[in-house]
């Protein structure tokens, strides 16, 4: 169970982020989820000062593109980066795009979070 | 200004912390995780260790009887020995000394399964 | 217009033992821009533990880093409680914090041993540690390792501590305080020192906010947030008070971090003293359901952030780990350019880069 | 004859002496430490272990200048033993300062610029002073010959040149690389640079350098020991304590910025120097 | 010859290099050059330069990123040197074992001369490891003689 989740539209994200950064809250991070047909992002914010967390969650198709969050808080850069090559999230705009290679190197998997790759990553060996 | 003078000056008068390590040893501490060993006169090749070994560092053939252990890849964390309901595997408190290439350890244990 | 030098930092560097570089541009020697290149200590554990049963993961999020190694298996453990959810013993509540400040005890001790390293004050760095490993004896008595613990597992802990071995920490960490003491004087007071890490690195407290920094970095910009103020665990029962300073500069961030060593110390002998008597653990049954859970809790570098979800079956949906370092590198975004080449360490150090647990 | 005698005698002796002292000193370090520390004779195995590693090939101009900062650094040791004129011995002192700069820049390593920009910034703070050290001793004897300062009739130099003495232990914490001042390289702990200046060199001629610096601790040393020459004993006990002094010194301070060292040792170093040579004039009477 | 045969007995200067290890290796190969353990004692130095170095101590698993930076760390090192995988994940990937990102163990990269087990392997460990590879170099001198 999360506390204070806010499920929001794509097309709200930016306008509901800046809420938060007007009220000077702190951006924790960001949960990208497979659900199999879409992807599941939470954007998790902290209210400064004080512990109070509150999240808001979007879903998209695989295809559709999210707007960055890295012009509202630079701090988002390597979440975003990461989404992007982990789960193949279309986030557009990032401050500081590392092309798909933060994180991952030129020849390691491609997409390795997504869930139908599971088994095969499950496979690889330890010696 | 000079802070630091007092410690520097009490390490060179009270001698050096060092433990001349190869050349003087000291105890381990008493439940240290040091290495793990199998019995093999106890283990009775349920295969429970194997199951929740996190490093997948033993293996075992039912069909070949045989356990294999992987010393290169355990990382003592005592969960075998905690798993093992046959009191198999000790954890020993001496670390598993450093080797040239990679030992394999091939147990073919004779444990039976007792009717309790 | 000066000639312009491009400099790796890293990633292979001995001040900052951590597999991180930062591409420097560098003007004579001022820094004028810095991109940081990352994935040197990427290896998916998030994956891996989707693939692993649950109480496998305990000892892959150790992993994810060695030097909070401990707070990372009991974070783990917490968020997959609160998935059923499970209400661990009172004595597995203290003996958690009493490890966690243990831990945090090592790492400060650490860390503080490095700055000094980073400005090359050899033989404090040397004092630092040779205190430190009288820390990390208790570890070893307590929990078997000096650095992976290994301590938590799901509904508990592994290990209790008995009566011989609560003594010995109370002496030992008596000890371990008064000489840290000594030692923080000399680093918080030495002409050197301050010539060296006052006004280097200022992060204001709005930018601290703003670039969501954790930790000891927040807290050296005046900003009172510390997830023990949640009062998880024991740390209800426990007389804890944030420890802020307002410079926000590479000395406020040191000087957070020596009074937090103490503090984490003083932690550690009043939860021993009021160490509950009863169960360490409660056996979990089953699979948890299909649910969500989050959990922060404070490690040594700040806020720590799980989530966990469960489907059901014995293996995770999904975890995530946002760990404190995550959010404190972009703040060198900001606080690298304009410093002098001979800062860069310092202030790259100053908020604790920890890649491992960055990149998992 | 004679005088070759001595030069080589001194060719051959001075690295051994400074090999030891690089052991002693990092005996004393460790201990500072509180740890065990290394045998005394470890700086020579180091030596010789480098000296058998394969070379592997860089810039060919950057070894030009390694020899020219080992031939430097003899000839200047050689002027000293001879008892020749201490003006030219510090000019060439900075000449295989000058070499090792330049060695630092002939690499492609951006470390190896900046350590030699860093090593270039420190003889910008100790060849002056070294300078007016011999100015200060010419205002002293009239001469700038060593011989004259060992006559055995001539006054300890440390009586009415002590401001210079302590600018002189200034420069030899920049020049023994100790903390705060280590900082185009140094021995013991890393930081920014790698290695600095030295990066880019690797086995046989890492153990040139390290040759060089054994000649650089006895020469800075003999030059310290000038201090009180009658009877030299006395100068050669100071010149070792100045020395054992220097370790504690490395240990008990942070490493500081080039800015901050030149700002030093011209603040502290230059004015002493300035002020005592003023003093001397005005006391000969002109 | 002799001399210069001892002289690389006594005095293996190391580099450090961390693959993608949890820190846990790499604070203990640091705590190796502490008071309490005192590695200088064997004329061990940490040089941080590959140029310098002798023996290449590699903490961690081997990720495909860092092979290529181990591949030219090793090269950079002049002949004779030795390399000790320190830690269970570093010898063969240890609980590592099933992320995607990682190859496994350090020999998979380059040659290794001595593995260090332990997670994390203790200093004495590391210590008894470094004893073990100037054994190594030792008996293959005495070969090559
Ligand atoms: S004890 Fe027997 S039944 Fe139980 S897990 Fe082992 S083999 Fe299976
Ligand atoms: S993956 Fe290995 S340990 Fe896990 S169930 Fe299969 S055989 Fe057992
Ligand atoms: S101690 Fe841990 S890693 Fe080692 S074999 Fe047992 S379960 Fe596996
Ligand atoms: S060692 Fe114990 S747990 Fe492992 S197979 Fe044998 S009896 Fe089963
Ligand atoms: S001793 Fe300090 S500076 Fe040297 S390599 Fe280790 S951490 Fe880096
Ligand atoms: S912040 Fe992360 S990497 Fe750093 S010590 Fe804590 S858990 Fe480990
Ligand atoms: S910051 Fe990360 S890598 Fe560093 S010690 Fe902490 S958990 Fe480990
Ligand atoms: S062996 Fe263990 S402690 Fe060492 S780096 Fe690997 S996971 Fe960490």
């Amino acid at each position: 169970m999360i506390e204070n989740l806010k499920e929001i539209k794509k097309d709200e994200l930016l306008s509901e982020v800046k809420k938060y950064a007007d009220a000077k809250a702190r951006f924790v991070t960001a949960v990208c989820n497979d659900l199999g047909d879409k992807l599941e992002v939470t954007y998790y914010f902290n209210a400064s000062p004080g512990m109070e967390m509150s999240a808001l969650r979007i879903a998209v198709g695989k295809d559709e593109e999210v707007p960055s969050l890295t012009g509202i808080y630079l701090t988002a850069v390597l979440i975003e980066n990461e989404m992007k090559e982990t789960f193949g999230l279309k986030v557009k705009d990032i401050a500081i795009d590392f092309g798909g290679h933060m994180f991952l190197a030129q020849d390691s998997p491609v997409l390795p979070m997504l869930k139908e790759k599971k088994e095969a990553a499950g496979e690889k060996g330890g010696e | 200004m000079p802070l630091m003078l007092p410690t520097i000056v009490r390490n060179l008068f009270g001698g050096p912390a060092t433990r001349l390590y190869p050349f003087q040893v000291r105890d381990s501490f008493a439940r240290a995780r040091g290495h793990v060993e199998f019995d093999d006169n106890k283990c009775t090749l349920c295969g429970n260790c194997a199951r929740r070994c996190p490093a997948a560092a033993i293996e075992i053939n039912k069909e070949k009887k045989e356990l294999t252990f992987f010393p290169a890849r355990c990382i003592i964390c005592e969960v075998c020995a905690e798993a093992c309901r046959r009191d198999a595997i000790t954890v020993e408190v001496k670390w598993r000394s450093p080797f040239y290439t990679k030992p394999v350890e091939v147990h073919q244990p004779k444990g039976k399964e007792k009717a309790s | 217009m000066a000639p312009r030098t491009i400099a790796p930092f890293g990633p292979q560097h001995p001040v900052l033992p951590e597999p991180i570089q930062l591409k420097i541009t560098y003007e004579d020697e001022k820094v004028v821009d810095v991109l940081p290149a990352i994935g040197y200590g990427h290896r998916g554990i998030e994956k891996a533990c989707e693939l692993n049963e649950y109480p496998k993961n305990i000892y892959l999020c150790e992993r994810i880093c060695g030097i909070c190694s401990c707070i990372h298996g009991i974070t783990y453990c917490e968020v997959v409680e609160r998935l059923w959810p499970v209400e661990i013993p009172p004595r597995a509540k203290f003996l958690r914090t009493i490890w966690s400040e243990m831990s945090r005890t090592h790492s400060h001790l650490l860390w503080l041993g490095l700055l000094a390293d980073a400005f090359g004050f050899e033989s404090m760095f040397m004092q630092f540690w040779r205190i430190r490993e009288k820390v990390l004896d208790l570890l070893e008595m307590t929990a078997g390792q000096r650095v992976t613990q290994s301590i938590s597992v799901i509904g508990g802990v592994r290990r209790d501590l008995n009566g011989e071995q609560k003594k010995k920490c109370i002496e030992v960490l008596k000890e371990v305080r008064k000489e840290s003491e000594a030692l923080i004087g000399v680093l918080a007071n030495d002409y050197t020192v301050k010539a060296r890490t006052v006004g280097k690195g200022v992060l204001s407290k709005d930018q601290a906010i703003a670039l969501g920094c954790a930790g000891p970095t927040l807290r050296a910009s005046g900003v009172c947030e510390d997830c023990r103020m949640q009062k998880y665990q024991a740390y209800g029962d426990l007389e804890f008070e944030p420890i802020v300073e307002t410079a926000g500069d590479s000395y406020a961030r040191a000087v957070v971090r020596a009074r937090e060593t103490l503090q984490a110390i003083d932690l550690q002998l009043e939860a021993l003293g009021k160490l509950p008597a009863g169960d360490i653990n409660v056996s979990v049954k089953g699979n948890p359901p299909a649910n969500e859970a989050i959990f922060r809790s404070e490690q040594p570098r700040g806020e720590v952030f799980y989530y966990a979800k469960g489907n059901g079956t014995r293996n995770l949906e999904r975890l995530r780990v946002r760990t404190p370092t995550y959010a404190n590198i972009p703040s060198l975004l900001v606080m690298l350019p304009g410093c002098e080449l001979a800062d860069v360490p310092i202030i790259a150090l100053s908020i604790d880069p920890c890649i491992s647990c960055t990149e998992r | 004859m004679n005088q070759l005698w001595v030069a080589i005698i001194a060719i051959i002796v001075a690295p051994i002496i400074g090999g030891f002292l690089a052991g002693i000193d990092r005996k004393i370090t460790a201990r500072l430490q509180g740890r065990w520390g290394p045998p005394i004779v470890q700086p020579f195995y180091d030596f010789f272990k480098l000296l058998g590693k394969s070379r592997i090939a860089t810039s060919r101009m950057q070894f030009v200048w390694i020899y020219g900062y080992l031939v430097f650094m003899i000839a200047s040791l050689v002027f000293l033993v001879l008892k020749l004129d201490i003006l030219l011995l510090v000019f060439l002192l900075g000449f295989a300062g000058i070499s090792f700069v330049l060695g630092g820049f002939s690499s492609k390593s951006p470390y190896s610029h900046f350590g030699a920009n860093r090593e270039l910034l420190q003889i910008l703070s100790y060849e002056p002073v070294l300078l007016l050290m011999a100015l200060g001793i010419y205002a002293q004897n009239g001469s700038f010959m060593i011989s004259e300062i060992l006559k055995p009739s001539s006054e300890p130099l440390l009586a009415s040149l002590w401001p210079i003495f302590i600018a002189l232990l200034v420069i030899l914490t920049i020049k023994l690389r100790k903390s705060p001042f280590d900082i185009a390289t140094s021995h013991h702990a890393h930081q920014e640079l790698v290695k600095g200046i030295m990066t880019e060199y690797s086995g046989p001629y890492y153990a040139l350098i390290q040759l060089t610096e054994w000649y650089e601790i006895v020469l800075l040393l003999g030059i310290i020991a000038l201090f009180w020459a009658n009877p030299l004993w006395i100068g050669i006990l100071i010149a070792l304590a100045a020395f054992i002094l220097e370790l504690f010194i490395d240990n008990i301070a942070a490493r500081m910025t080039a800015g901050w060292m030149v700002r030093f040792s011209w603040a502290i170093g230059l004015v002493l120097c300035i002020l005592n040579i003023a003093y001397l004039y005005l006391m000969k009477g002109v | 010859m002799g001399i210069i045969h001892t002289s690389r007995i006594k005095s293996p200067w190391i580099i450090h290099f961390d693959n993608s290890s949890c820190n846990g290796c790499d604070i203990e190969a640091l705590a190796c050059l502490t008071p309490l353990y005192d590695v200088e004692r064997f004329g061990i130095v940490n040089m941080g330069n590959p140029k310098h170095a002798d023996v290449l101590v590699i903490t961690g698993p081997v990720n495909y990123r860092t092979a290529r930076v181990l591949k030219n760390l090793y090269a950079q090192i002049p002949d004779p040197k030795m390399v000790i995988a320190v830690g269970t994940c570093a010898c063969s990937g240890g609980v590592f074992h099933n992320c995607y990102n990682i190859l496994g163990g350090v020999d998979k990269v380059v040659p290794v001369d001595v593995y260090v087990p332990g997670c994390a392997a203790r200093p004495e460990a590391i210590i008894d490891g470094v004893v073990l590879a100037l054994q190594k170099l030792a008996q293959a001198q005495g070969v090559a003689k």
